[in-house]
């Protein structure tokens, strides 16, 4: 803990300085309040143009057929496989920013961190209309993205478990 | 046709081969083989890993004692195993700290260090199987253990000046996946370690060479691998793979979210599926743990759960590891069920499969760390079965 | 010779050339390498044992924590290492018992089993050099540590009926040198293990597979590896290992002979030859271990010798185990030595070399455990210096 | 130790009996008061003639000038090289029965357990008498060997350190 290091010098002296450019380079995070996002903005019909060149041959031509994750929720669905993994950005996504974030980061899983910005923004926009979350014009950027309504945010309760003998 | 003496001859021929044969075999007859740099394996043993395309489960049926080796550490990856050069790793530290700092492997290692023996598990970690057929390493291949040497976060959050305002940090590898998962920053303070060694040697690519998170006790995901950047912040990041991933309907519509802990467990890994025992003196083997701290307490019932007695524990039991147990059984040749339990020091019993369910509203997910039993047919064959 | 616009080409091609290197390097730009069913050893690291014709070294200085991986284990033999079938595999138990009796590897595996963490030492194990240019590995690197697993040999001589007559047990190697030791029978009793397992998986060829015995904090030679036979017996052997070879004059004409227990000895790993170090910070780091028990106090000195403070020792410190010992230390870049010295349960301290041949009337030999000394000169090279 | 093992039941029944005859063919040990040592008997001369054949390449044509391990002892050696590693079968061994025991079983070096009983009888012999420890015609055999006197055997104490600070 802590404590353990109270007794050492108040600095070793070891590492550098970082630089703000070499911090910037990195931190593409993005928070919940928007914090991180870039500029720019993106358009749910210029998704879907992107969507189709890049990212349909693994999660289908309408978010839902796969063979990757299921990205499009699918509202009331009769198949028992397909109503199991109906977890997806509509309705399991707590949070928009989160989106952006992971697409930027990670999308597409064949070529990660090849999108430019304006690409993941238009992605974004794509994937929250197609799960009923924004309309078909609606703009989507810095000050847009944090306010989305999502409607799993509210299922999400922090751990519950405790110390001692009770089954959570 | 063969002739008989022409038989006779290839006989004798085949007996001086077997003779020679047998003589080279002889290993007290032949010098053999020479000191080198590297040990070897046994080529009659080949324990292997049981990898998917996205984990590779550790062969816990064939392991002794607690240490895991190494390369039959599980694994667990999201775009697969980078390959780092150590000469150009850096880690970043920026974000509510006084001094945004860049520091070197060898900048790292020169900081005081810790070392701990301790699991790893993935909080995905449970299968079954209805026909019983499942191995341990199958029904949770995803926890290993290994002797984790580094630096205390907090020896660096010392140095960088972590703000008193900061609540969490972001942990971001640097995998193709560009893993990032948030931490409170009460566990950054109280023993996480930033790794660079596993069992004496430099961490293996597979396990996040190099250098990783690692938070004693807490679910596999979030020690994060190939550590390039930790972000100090006061709210969590809300990444994909803590709300997409690694959160749990836990009933009433109800996600639960940050559940970092891993619940106390066990296994019986001798005897198991597909193992076939013998009427007779049976040792009852397995490993218990629970990321709450020190497992006191194992208990082992072979009637099916009716009555329950305590197991023998290999000492030293640590706090956050894989702890050997034994339980010596004489099996009169009936079936039976054999089961085991971990106690440990939070009072925390470990759950049957119908409780967890009970509890968590019928939903299966993370966290899942039922009692599993084994059935043991009369003719001897063990069999899984849930609980 | 290269024209203007010529050189302007090569030196873009270059660039775009690097810049594609560097892409390619990017691992958050390529997806890794897929879960296999072995981990590897990053391409970068490159531990090795220095083998002679008959050992080889563990590469201390290379290592953190306390385990050495298994393939790094230091290795002594007696004429190679054999090659040995563990279905063909028996142990053999004979002599003054009631019943001698024959096991297999399975028959072994099915008793009660213990696991331990201690080190192994052979007893020739020191080294000096005239002008200091050695390293850990080549002063002490005949010693290392495993978690080891087996049945206690105590376990099997009830089994065979051991007479309460005997007094000396005959263990006997299945290799080419067909290696045999007289072991005291309370040893045996005691906490001899017959192991056939290391880290927790299968022995390795060169620690003994598939059976070997351990008697932990006795020196290497007596752990008899590739273990076939046990003998009992009311009087020692006297083999050429522990006649000719493992004895030691200790002055006035007198060898001594029997001489099992592992002295106390501690080894400071980091900084070491050939390393350089900086002024400032150094947490100076090594093992400490007594085949007496458990290490109670490590003591480091920055100042020659002159004042001596206590180093802080890992947890948990385990009987009979390398324990990792570190002490924090700022040096002003003065020259100097820096010391280590462990005092071990039974109130034993590791003697100065000088102590130690007065003590065997100027004599060297088996069982050396002096204090090293490393000698950091005021551009930062250590070097070692015996004491 | 002892006690932890006291709950076991008496037998848990691994294993098997060893029969006599294989026990027999690993059991070539041979103690100092003679036990062990198999029928027969051993002659210098012919030991000579074994020696020169199988041992000479490695330990020298009088057994002293190697490459490997010196066998015989040179008395008031002045060469210091000679004398540091002047400890031999006559002057550091403390048994004239290990000879026997060493050397059937492991050599010679390149190939151990080759040799008959005759052989190792011939060369211990040899050995024993070229170390000026028996004479000429000296016969070896199970009731002589265990009867050579051997010079270091008074040498020879048990392991005298002990428990504590005292350094031994
Ligand atoms: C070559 C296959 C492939 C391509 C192309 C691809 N993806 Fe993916 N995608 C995956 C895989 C595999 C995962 C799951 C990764 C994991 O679980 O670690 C995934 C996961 C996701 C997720 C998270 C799903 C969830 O429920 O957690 C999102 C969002 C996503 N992809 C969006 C995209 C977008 C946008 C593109 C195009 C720019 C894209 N993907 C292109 C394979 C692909
Ligand atoms: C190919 C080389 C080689 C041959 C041939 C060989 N030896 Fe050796 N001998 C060695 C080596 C090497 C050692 C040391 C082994 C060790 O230390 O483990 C040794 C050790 C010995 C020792 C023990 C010496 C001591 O001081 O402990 C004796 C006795 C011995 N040999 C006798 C013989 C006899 C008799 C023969 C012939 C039948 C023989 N050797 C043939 C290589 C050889
Ligand atoms: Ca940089
Ligand atoms: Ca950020
Ligand atoms: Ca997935
Ligand atoms: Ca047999
Ligand atoms: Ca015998
Ligand atoms: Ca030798
Ligand atoms: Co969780
Ligand atoms: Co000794």
């Amino acid at each position: 803990g802590q404590a353990d290091t109270l007794h050492y010098p108040k600095s070793f002296g070891f590492g550098r300085t970082a630089t703000l450019k070499e911090i910037a380079l990195l931190d593409t995070d993005v928070r919940p309040d928007g914090k991180g996002l870039p500029a720019g903005s993106g358009k749910v019909s210029e998704g879907k143009l992107v969507y189709a060149a890049k990212c349909s041959g693994c999660h289908g031509a309408t978010g839902v057929e796969g063979p990757n994750d299921q990205l499009v929720t699918i509202k009331n669905p009769t198949d028992p496989k397909v109503k199991a993994r109906n977890k997806t950005i509509g309705n399991y996504w707590p949070y928009g920013t989160t989106v952006f974030d992971y697409i930027k980061r990670a999308m597409p899983f064949n070529q990660p961190g090849s999108l430019t910005d304006q690409e993941v923004y238009n992605l974004t926009a794509f994937l929250l209309h197609e799960n009923g979350l924004i309309k078909a014009d609606d703009i989507i950027n810095a000050k847009t993205l944090p306010k989305v309504v999502m409607p799993a945010r509210d299922f999400f309760v922090p751990d519950d478990r405790r110390d001692g003998p009770e089954i959570r | 046709a063969q002739t008989a003496s022409g038989k006779n001859f290839q006989a004798a021929l085949t007996k001086s081969e077997l003779h020679l044969i047998e003589e080279i075999e002889d290993p007290t007859k032949v010098p053999g083989v020479r000191p080198g740099t590297l040990g070897t394996r046994s080529p009659f043993e080949k324990p292997v890993k049981a990898p998917s395309d996205i984990s590779s489960r550790t062969p816990l049926q064939d392991l002794f004692g607690t240490i895991t080796p190494s390369d039959l550490h599980f694994e667990r990856n999201h775009n697969g195993v980078p390959a780092i050069d150590p000469a150009k790793y850096e880690l970043v530290i920026h974000g509510m700290v006084n001094r945004p700092m860049v520091f070197t492997l060898a900048d790292l290692k020169r900081f005081p260090s810790v070392s701990r023996i301790a699991f790893l598990e993935c909080s995905g970690n449970y299968r079954g199987s209805v026909d019983g057929k499942v191995t341990p390493q199958q029904i949770c291949g995803l926890t290993s253990q290994s002797e984790w040497t580094g630096v205390k976060l907090s020896t660096l959050f010392r140095e960088v000046g972590v703000s008193p305002k900061s609540t969490w940090f972001l942990a971001e590898g640097g995998d193709a996946a560009v893993m990032t998962r948030s931490v409170p920053i009460e566990k950054g303070w109280e023993d996480a370690i930033i790794c660079y060694a596993q069992n004496g040697e430099a961490i293996r690519p597979e396990q996040g060479y190099p250098v990783r998170l690692f938070l004693p006790g807490w679910e596999g995901n979030i020690n994060v691998k190939w550590l390039r950047r930790i972000e100090l912040s006061d709210q969590p990041f809300q990444t994909r793979q803590e709300t997409s991933k690694y959160t749990e309907a836990i009933g009433g519509g109800k996600i639960r979210q940050f559940s970092f802990t891993i619940d106390a467990r066990s296994i019986i890994t001798y005897p198991s599926y597909p193992q076939k025992v013998e009427k007779g003196w049976i040792e009852i083997r397995g490993i218990a743990w629970s990321g709450r701290g020190k497992v006191v307490r194992v208990e082992v019932s072979t009637d099916a759960g009716k009555t329950w007695k305590l197991a023998e524990l290999q000492d030293p039991v640590m706090d956050k590891a894989h702890t050997a147990f034994r339980y010596l059984w004489n099996w009169n040749g009936q079936p039976t069920e054999i089961l085991s339990r971990t106690v440990d020091e939070t009072g925390y019993v470990q759950p049957f499969l119908k409780d967890l369910l009970a509890a968590r509203g019928g939903n299966m997910g993370y966290h899942y760390n039922p009692v599993t039993a084994w059935y043991i047919q009369n003719d001897g064959q063990v069999l899984f079965k849930a609980t």
